[in-house]
């Protein structure tokens, strides 16, 4: 069983990566297993500067995931580049992708050039699309031609590949993913949350303290793995898919769909060893489903 | 942490709105403050809960009905396994006190009472104030008065003392150094305002449980710090409510 | 416990509606139980002329609900008129929403124009949402330009209320709730399905015929929610709440939400009893949680 | 239809991929044709299965193992409770055969096992032809051989004759009226071109199994009908395929 993908010329072992937000900066999932059975990882959210993020309740449950506003909590870039990832390289020997937050072009521009230097990040993927920091975050990732800016600025500084994540919370996907390759974007990632709310029953309020905050899990697979599909239909670059990834079956569903690689969010939050599961889970069911090569299986769905 | 399955020895209610559920599994490697989180079936997220005695491999925990999830878990029943991850977040530092004050409110008496275990196992029999609603929500009492010397209050004085466990506190001259407190956050508040020296074991809306997620971090006068993994006890100087 | 809300002028007993699409035109379910329990009901998708819809597969299993692709299904409007209502009269004897669907503004103007006389009916409902017809459909829930048009036309020709039911695969739904309430819209219903696929795990294929379909259950919940509460803000017609109801407490969260009603859908399917049992567990629920009246809980999430 | 729950009687392999699962409850009024939906843990969808044996109050049901819900179903355990809907679907109709022929395509053969029942309760007996992969495949032989004259073909020829069902129609003189066949939908297309003297019991991915989703609906000579309802047994001659 072959399970090697390729990501901008980079092999990884094995598509698997905790997604961001999900596996903090790897190291403290250390103490449970070995990380490098895995393909790669991508880093919480980092700014420019250290982010308390948003007040408590940050956490709603739903009957198939969760919502969350964390607020792009992070110890801020230079902490990240001096303290955190120099943990990780410890416990991990593969490289991996940072994740960079941001609230105006200036500020995404100069995070993501501060990771020029880090030769233990091999890709930057930009987080145009969290819902949970007002005055940003999304709102980069539901205008097209705002976020072809943003990734044209950005690709100026940046040695590393981007990968733009995009939002689900819009009318056409593709049309987003469009513009962010033609601002140069190297890859794309998807989905980032879709908004949702939970009420409290006793006081008829919102949970989350911000009000709404970003839905994740298992809930949100079909809507992925559709998005998916669409946005390889319309960029040639290559796609990580993402959301309610809980199995090797959604892996290799999500590469049908036209993922290269596949994030797995939510699910480490609720069993702690879901990534290293999945990624011993995957030959065994390219076994059962006689795939020899998972490469060959990206985008099968769209041949005719 | 560990992920473990543990079997239920028993699952039986103590009062009309809490119940006590005792598991037996391999390895509990635990101390008073910290916490477990349970897997419960048709639900996203597991549901954390302090434990309230350890005897070697005998976890208990000490839960009280107030959602969806815990109305649920009453259905647990005897040789059910459980997926819990254990052994989450710190302990209370007991070296704080050598007359400690262990103050309870509601629910949030479960875990002092494997609190008060540890110190009588250092031979410090602690005082222990009680706040409840009412008569019908007190718990554990005559296991309590084996460890400690305690007081009881509740809101509708329809037993012990009535009042709440901060006017009890204000009025009532008790000897102590350094208190250990679990409740509402309401009550929290005013004890660490009212008095600085001591122990908060604070709740959180939590996801993972483990330090992965930053769900639960609180600022502190220390920066920000996760209720599951930095937590859940907290000195109450530290916290910025 | 007083349950009764209002819609239009019309009184329902309880705000418990079956959602269109999942309760055929209800007369089946009485052979199950006493439909007479229910607020009200809203029929199967009608169009024009009889629709045969899309190939099977038209089902796909997801985690948190299904995926279909019925492409309105239906006998017509004329033979629902002369048949199905007329069935359905005899063992239901409260008024019904009536749903339609079509494929140009005149198709939607002719059918609706149809209910004008049928008395069983007292409000129709404007599907302007549905994912599974091609060249119809959503196409005209996701500009408001065109859905405010729309509205505007069938409102010159209908005697009835008009319910306009909004799409949740948009960018910003408030802005279409707000457009077709320009167009005179007398209230909105929301959400329909979120687009959504699913892969065959041995071909690699889409599972349903169309590729994609309309998702849908308890995995929509927390949009539902967010998007009930963002069109409370924006406009004053009454909404019905829709979306992976499947308890009386998601009722009540609905309705903090900002739901003068509250359809039941998906739930029908995998119980068929399911909007029974809502119905009657709403008044112990209300009792739990100390709600009297439920009318007063409309929108109480807004509240400051 | 009814919504019930049955306790499991039994569950146990037939061979490496087909079981059987053996329920009891209360009132089971079905006949042969006609199908249940079993609602599983963790799975949104019920399953829709045929009944293979009808008697009293306990219902068999013959499954195979193709996807993660037939695979969960192995797991069910005697004494456990499912909530089941009955008496879904039409009937085969057996008056339409003095000299019936069964034909059963794999697991498709499994509600033909009921028919044959109610043939020899008529005083019938019988022709029972059954096609499978491979000898590995095979179940219920023994209880099929008792209710009538059987011929099994598989296509690898590693039991009974070489072939599929079609093409042992084919080839055989068998002496029938009318057939009834139940199996993949490749092998009931290939039987209606070939004689459409017969009814089909036909499979769709269903949403509801009731009625009320238009989620299974076929094009037939006679307007769309749902397998669901107006079938799964239609006739041979008005399935457009
Ligand atoms: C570290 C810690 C220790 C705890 N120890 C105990 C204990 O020993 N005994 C006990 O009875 N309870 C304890 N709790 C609170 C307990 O976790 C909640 O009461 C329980 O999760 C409620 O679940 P539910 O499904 O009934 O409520 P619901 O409101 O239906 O739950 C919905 C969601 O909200 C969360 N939630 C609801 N209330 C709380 C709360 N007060 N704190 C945290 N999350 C909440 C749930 O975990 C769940 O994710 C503790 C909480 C924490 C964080
Ligand atoms: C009227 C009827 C009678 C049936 N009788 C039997 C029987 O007696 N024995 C038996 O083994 N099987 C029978 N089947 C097929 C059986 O329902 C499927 O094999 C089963 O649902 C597959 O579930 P899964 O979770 O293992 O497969 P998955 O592919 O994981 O299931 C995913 C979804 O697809 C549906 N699905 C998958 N394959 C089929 C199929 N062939 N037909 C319908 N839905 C499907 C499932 O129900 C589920 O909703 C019958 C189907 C119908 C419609
Ligand atoms: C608690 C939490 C925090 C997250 N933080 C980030 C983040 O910092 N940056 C980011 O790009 N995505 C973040 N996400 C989104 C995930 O990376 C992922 O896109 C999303 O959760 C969908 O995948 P899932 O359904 O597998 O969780 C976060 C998600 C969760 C649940
Ligand atoms: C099988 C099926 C058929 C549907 N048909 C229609 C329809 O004809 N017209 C319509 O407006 N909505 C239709 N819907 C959408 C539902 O009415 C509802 O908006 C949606 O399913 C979300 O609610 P739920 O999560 O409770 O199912 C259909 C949904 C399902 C599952
Ligand atoms: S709950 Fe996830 S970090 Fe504390
Ligand atoms: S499966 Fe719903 S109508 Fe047949």
């Amino acid at each position: 069983m072959n399970t090697k993908v390729k990501l901008f010329g980079h092999e990884l072992k094995n598509p698997i990566i905790p997604a961001s937000g999900t596996f903090g900066f790897g190291y403290e999932f250390a103490k449970l297993y070995d990380l490098n059975i895995l393909g790669s990882m991508s880093l919480k959210g980092t700014t420019l500067e250290p982010r308390y993020g948003n007040p408590l309740p940050r956490i709603a449950e739903c009957p198939a995931g969760l919502i969350n506003a964390i607020g792009l909590q992070n110890p801020g870039v230079d902490k990240v580049l001096s303290e955190e990832i120099p943990k990780l390289d410890k416990v991990y020997s593969d490289k991996v992708i940072a994740n960079v937050g941001g609230h105006s072009v200036s500020e995404y521009v100069e995070t993501v050039a501060k990771f020029n230097e880090c030769e233990k990040v091999f890709a930057v993927e930009l987080n145009i699309s969290c819902p949970n920091v007002k005055g940003g975050g999304m709102a980069f990732g539901t205008d097209p031609k705002i976020a072809e800016n943003l990734v044209k600025e950005v690709k100026k500084h940046s040695l590393k590949p981007i990968i733009v994540k995009l939002s689900p919370n819009v009318t056409d996907i593709a049309e987003i993913a469009k513009a962010v390759c033609g601002g140069g974007a190297d890859g794309v990632s998807l989905i980032n949350t879709l908004v949702g709310m939970r009420f409290d029953l006793r006081t008829g309020r919102p949970i989350i303290s911000v009000g709404s905050g970003g839905y994740s899990g298992v809930g949100v697979y079909p809507v992925a793995l559709r998005m998916v599909y669409q946005v390889y239909k319309a960029v040639s670059v290559p796609i990580i898919g993402m959301g309610g990834v809980s199995s090797a079956y959604d892996v290799i569903e999500m590469m049908y769909a036209g993922a290269t690689a596949v994030m797995v969010g939510s699910q480490n939050l609720i069993e702690p060893l879901a990534s290293k599961h999945i990624a011993e889970q995957l030959p065994r069911v390219m076994e059962e489903l006689k795939i020899n090569r998972l490469e060959d299986i990206i985008g099968r769905a769209h041949n005719e | 942490m560990k992920e473990q399955n543990l079997k239920v020895v028993s699952n039986k209610a103590l009062n009309d709105s809490t119940y006590e559920l005792v598991l037996k599994g391999g390895d509990i490697n635990m101390s008073s403050g910290q916490f477990v989180e349970i897997k419960l079936d048709n639900f996203y997220l597991r549901r954390p809960f302090s434990v309230a005695k350890i005897q070697k491999s005998f976890l208990t925990i000490v839960y009280k009905i107030v959602g969806q999830g815990t109305k649920e878990m009453t259905k647990i029943c005897e040789n059910d396994n459980l997926s819990v991850l254990t052994e989450l977040g710190n302990t209370f530092d007991l070296d704080k006190a050598k007359k400690p004050l262990l103050i309870g409110g509601g629910i949030g008496s479960a875990p002092l009472f494997q609190l008060a275990i540890e110190f009588n196992e250092r031979g410090i029999r602690p005082t222990i104030l009680l706040g409840f609603r009412n008569e019908a929500e007190v718990f554990y009492l005559e296991k309590f008065k084996k460890l400690g010397d305690v007081i009881v209050a509740t809101d509708d004085g329809s037993f012990g003392e009535m009042g709440n466990t901060v006017s009890i506190l204000k009025t009532k001259k008790i000897d102590f150094d350094c208190y250990y407190a679990c409740g509402p956050m309401m009550m929290l508040k005013a004890l660490a305002e009212y008095n600085s020296n001591g122990q908060l074991s604070l709740e959180a809306r939590m996801a993972c449980g483990f330090g992965a997620c930053m769900g639960c971090s609180i600022m502190t006068k220390n920066g920000a710090k996760r209720v599951c993994k930095e937590g859940p006890v907290f000195s109450a100087d530290e916290v910025v409510f």
